[in-house]
């Protein structure tokens, strides 16, 4: 694999682990970003004062001044067109957008310009900017405040697509996804802004890379963002009927990691893809389709996928039935052709 | 340099330099040659509208501490503006509201419990919209403005008498959708009549991190529409300057923008900590212009307003928010398959499919809930 | 299957049939759309006195005024936003965006209100509008002129997404989609525009339902759009090597024709999807996934899929190695495990 | 009415009544207070530029008519513009054009034939943007003003001096991030000029249709920043009032907008056909206010261009279109691995499996066209 940002800057404090929420350990991220490169700014709506609605930009206003961070007018295409500016005059601009849904006004900005300059100028002008969105739902939002939106952004050639599910990862992948030469999409799984866990800042992350999140012999669960712990969750009540249930985070939507996918879906044979966003036409279909066509031989059933409902964003009172859940994933896995393989019966 | 080279017929389209006030913040009536002030009867109704805007808000926050509502965006110290924008029209005009507009639209006839089905949770909008004649409130800013336009061009088509009135905030102001939906109002001269609440914040951010402009009336020059300022705490004002406008719009005039200057005296939402980004000094400052205060000291020095006047008001106010609260505490039986009913008209193979899905989860929920675990 | 909108007035005149160009296929549909629905309105973009960039909307306003067919501000978020208003309020407009890049500035009002507010009020307002994307490539366009976008709205609940690929198919879906009381994205391929057949003007097309454009026993390939026209080349060529191919024209991108493509693949074992988009996260990748789950135990060899490569669309002059061609589609099909089979390989 | 009421310090942000000229269509010197006309000098640099930007534009259509381009937005009779924006700018400042703007870019020492790859079809932009300090020319109408501000912005923190002039049409004046970018630029106070050339067309769609406003400099009123007028035909005016606001920019002025008044004398492009919505009457009438005949008129008349000095300048313009034809005849050879080169830094695995794909059907059809078939 050709993609690495392995160059971040490795922090020699001996206080370099402290156990945070995500958002703490994002708001860090930012923090050290703006600390290590001076071109590194952060902007969007609220994010100066008010510290953001979701506090990842908290306290950078009052420690680093205005020239740092700081609130533009409320208008997204406005904020995301002027990164690109800033991009092209050797700044890394790294932009709030409040809600997924409301990255929307920009997609213009975004398709047509952010993915694409680099290779409209043949390199000549690069995107090194970061565009963080907090997606998903499972917060009791209203309408527009749940999105996931990501298969907007991964189907777009030029964008790097990210998302964490650890406060390690938030940490990492964020420092990367600022250290990298192109644009990134960075979503930030809402539901898990405040789960805690141990977060190491000399750690770094390679965008494109998969991660193991858990081992597992008899079926490979596919996920990211807010879906890794809900894909652990029922790996753990899986073990307790007795099934190996291996969990594979994908973090890097895009580009993707088939060497990592691939191996693990080989080695069990089965797999299940799960994810918040409506499952059509979607990274979730992606995934399901290239795991399919890359593990064929190797498929002891069809892979499933567990996804949102084709639908609008659920309602507050109803989205616990529009989520995957724990259930609904234990179902997908018992599906998987376990005792009367269909290879067996439906071959020669 | 001479000043007269800047001046053209088409300069009449500067906004005043003051906001239009017909009473001022100690209640003292004011005249104005352009704007009348409305009679007393008009003033008391909107004092109802008023005291009852207010026990609303109060009402609604309330309910969001007991966790009856998901969140609410409060309008109180807006409550003029509210109540103006919904007193300013006929029956048969339309009110594209925001999410901060729920004062409105109930001042506008919507029953509270139907208007705060958005902020419960239970459903994305509660009400009929044909029937009170009001869009469901807009999230997306500055979206629906566009939306009134389109309306407002089927409606004039028709040959109607319709005219719509679009809210939004300043901070919506700032929205490429702002621009195109002024545009094309005033290109194709629809009855719109625009009227943006500034009420002196976006969230956190102050209206000086919005604009540059004298006022964001100005803006109206830009689109060759009349534009002008009111002081939004001062409900007769607010009727009077709207109802110009809406009167313009009526009779072919085209659309217009209105800016009225109030204050957000509560934090966005419940959510929101507003001590983060600004002095409680200012804040304070604002309760001497108090929509209600300023009106009731008015109505009651001209007699207008009685005792027994403001105990019904008083009651009334009471009554609706009893039976908001009666609403809320309700939980409504919401059925899984909504989900499902209304995406599209014809439900597809795959929706169908999908919820067949649900449905099979759902049993087999209560079959093991009845029944034992999974 | 629940979608149908048979509804459409049959028209009894006797020259009922005629050959003509895609384009004046669209043309004529726009106009007797407009005479049969004094609510059908047409705007955009110089689609008034010009008749459209692509003439689509040819003598429109001169046969019928500027009440059923006018220019616009130049702003799509303006022209969706207000065809939204008036759908509202009892019209039927069909909007022109100029060129699918171009339907990006009106991608919040598409996602967040043109496929929601139906939703949004439980039915009580429905959005009956269309909006005509000219899209795809092969037609030597610079930047921002070739695109195919159509994964963006086949990924958005709400939103019915169809292309034509004949004559008949652009008279009578756009009719079909005029007619329905949903909001239609309806993708021109634009390539096609002067290829001509014959259009019966009494033939309705159901919105939902795929086409079996040629029949075949030994592979399927799955199109729609510039691509159908590519696959029966194909299905030529491979013809007269000796093999039978199926060419199913998916016509209906959301909702989608499970019903005719399982049986179609089900039947031959073998399917490759085409289409121009980039793959990744595409409307193909979501093709190639539900055939793979639901035909799982009748392949003979993986689904694949030949697509437009993961890049920002080519410039002109190198339009022609980034686009599927015949050759491609050939050797895709060649890769489908034709003398030993995998399955007999693989199984037990 | 009194009209004093309508008029407060903030009004002197109105444009003038009518578009600035120092020079009328036949060519006669008019005074401007505000507005000196340039020395015979910079004039005559001026017209020399104008000679080359037609014939650039003239070869530039013959191209497209002879294939080798695939299409070209002519901007014959906007020269004046054109010209008068590469000149008003410093080594240093940054220009953002559009597609129409290939003179512009070319004037700003683009070679021709970098600056018409583009529209050659060989890539989306053929020249090096930091070499020339001018951005790729923008397609999506109104996007490239927004990065026009975030250059400025960025050069601003910087402490540079740098000035950016972002064009754009009259049309492009309606989409919602022209409204975002000026205000963008007067909130930040970043050193940036609009310029706008009106020449009454969005391909097909006339003014009339885009605005209701006075002018299009009017919008400058809105968001709190200087909006003037000019006639686009007029090179001196184009320098005198871009000069200024250029130079507003530098000393920490902040952003202001200017509109041109000219004409698009030819169709949209080579493929669009303006028969269908213009009359024949009105684009002769333009003709007379040609930027070239005028000048040259001034300058003849007033003695600073000689025969000679004429024939240099036609020479020079001749050189370029010569180089034009000559660069424009050559079929570049293009790599098509260029595809995958640049979409990234890095190029993602599965870029490089897709790559491998093509580069061996290239290898294949290169042995089946040496071999036989496939
Ligand atoms: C397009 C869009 N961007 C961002 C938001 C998130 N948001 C909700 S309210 C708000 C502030 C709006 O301020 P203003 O227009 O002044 O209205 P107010 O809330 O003060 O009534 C923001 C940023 C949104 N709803 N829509
Ligand atoms: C966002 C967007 N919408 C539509 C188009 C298609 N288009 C290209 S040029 C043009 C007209 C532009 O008019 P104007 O801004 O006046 O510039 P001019 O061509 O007259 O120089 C249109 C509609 C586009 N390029 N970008
Ligand atoms: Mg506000
Ligand atoms: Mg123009």
């Amino acid at each position: 694999m050709t993609i690495a940002h392995d160059d971040i800057r490795v922090d020699e404090r001996s206080t370099s682990v402290s156990t945070m929420s995500m958002a703490a350990a994002l708001n860090l991220a930012l923090a050290d970003a703006i600390e290590a490169d001076s071109e590194v700014v952060v902007f969007g709506e609220d994010v100066g004062a008010l510290g953001g609605v979701f506090r990842i930009t908290d306290a950078l206003t009052a420690r680093f001044g205005e020239d740092r961070c700081f609130d533009t007018p409320l208008a997204e295409s406005g904020i995301v067109g002027m990164a690109v500016g800033m991009a092209m005059n050797g700044m890394r601009p790294v932009v709030e957008l409040q809600f997924d849904a409301f990255a929307l006004p920009a997609f213009e900005q975004i398709v047509s310009h952010v993915a694409k300059l680099g290779n409209r100028t043949r390199g000549g002008v690069r995107m090194p900017m970061v565009i963080r969105i907090p997606f998903g739902g499972g917060i009791g939002g209203v309408e527009h405040h749940c999105d996931s939106s990501e298969a907007y952004y991964a189907h777009t050639p030029g964008l790097t697509v990210v998302s964490p599910s650890t406060p390690q990862d938030a940490y990492s992948l964020l420092r990367a996804a600022i250290a990298s030469p192109d644009p990134v999409i960075f979503l930030e799984p809402k539901k898990l802004y405040w789960t805690k866990g141990e977060v190491d800042t000399t750690v770094s992350a390679r965008i494109g890379a998969a991660r193991i999140a858990r081992d597992g012999t008899d079926v490979t669960l596919l996920a990211y963002g807010a879906s890794v712990p809900l894909a652990l969750e029922a790996a753990e009540v899986a073990a307790s009927e007795g099934r190996s249930v291996q969990v594979v985070d994908i973090r890097s939507l895009s580009p993707f990691d088939d060497a990592t996918v691939t191996v693990a879906v080989r080695a069990t044979g089965r797999a299940v893809v799960i994810a918040e966003a409506p499952g059509y036409a979607s990274v979730a279909s992606e995934i399901q389709a290239r795991v399919f066509e890359r593990c064929f031989e190797y498929l002891e059933a069809p892979v499933r996928r567990v996804t949102g409902f084709d639908i609008p964003y659920a309602p507050p009172k109803l989205e616990h039935w529009h989520l995957p859940d724990v259930d609904r994933v234990l179902d997908a896995i018992d599906s998987l052709h376990w005792e009367d393989s269909d290879r067996e019966e439906g071959a020669s | 340099m001479d000043d007269e080279r800047f001046r053209s017929p088409e300069d009449r389209l500067l906004p005043r330099r003051e906001p239009v006030q017909l009473i001022d913040a100690s209640g003292v009536g004011t005249t104005d040659e352009q704007f009348p002030r409305p009679d007393a009867e008009t003033l008391l109704t909107a004092y109802r509208g008023l005291v009852e805007g207010r026990r609303i808000n109060d009402q609604a926050s309330a309910l969001v501490r007991q966790g009856r509502l998901a969140v609410y965006p409060s309008s109180h110290g807006q409550e003029a503006c509210q109540v103006g924008a919904a007193l300013a029209l006929a029956e048969g005009d339309w009110l594209f509201p925001t999410y901060r507009d729920s004062v409105a639209v109930i001042a506008r006839g919507v029953p509270a419990a139907e208007a705060l089905v958005l902020l419960k949770g239970d459903w994305h909008s509660g009400y009929d919209v044909r029937a009170h004649h009001v869009a469901p409130q807009a999230t997306p800013l500055a979206t629906q403005l566009l939306h009134a336009v389109g309306f407002a061009y089927a409606a004039k088509r028709r040959g109607e008498d319709t005219v719509v009135l679009a809210l939004c905030g300043d901070g919506a102001t700032s929205e490429g959708d702002f621009h195109e939906a002024l545009n094309f109002a005033a290109v194709f001269h629809v009855p719109v009549v625009f009227f943006v609440q500034n009420n002196g914040f976006a969230i956190s951010v102050p209206l000086s991190r919005q604009t540059a402009a004298p006022s964001l009336a100005h803006k109206a020059i830009g689109y060759g529409i009349p534009g002008q300022r009111v002081d939004g705490n001062d409900i007769a004002a607010v009727l009077a300057v709207l109802g110009e406008a809406v009167e313009r719009a009526r009779s072919g005039g085209g659309p217009s923008l209105v800016e009225a200057h109030t204050y957000r005296m509560q934090a966005h939402t419940n959510a929101d900590d507003d001590t983060r980004y600004r002095e409680r000094a200012e804040v304070q400052s604002w309760i001497e212009r108090d929509p209600l205060t300023r009106l009731r000291a008015h109505l009651r020095d001209t007699g207008a307003l009685t005792p027994e006047l403001e105990e019904e008001y008083a009651a009334a106010a009471e009554e609706t928010a009893t039976a908001m609260r009666e609403a809320l505490n309700e939980d409504a039986d919401i059925d899984p398959e909504d989900l499902f009913r209304f995406v599209t008209e014809a439900r597809s193979p795959q929706l169908e499919e999908q919820w067949q899905l649900l449905r099979r989860e759902i049993e087999h929920t209560a079959d093991a809930t009845a029944g034992g675990a999974r």
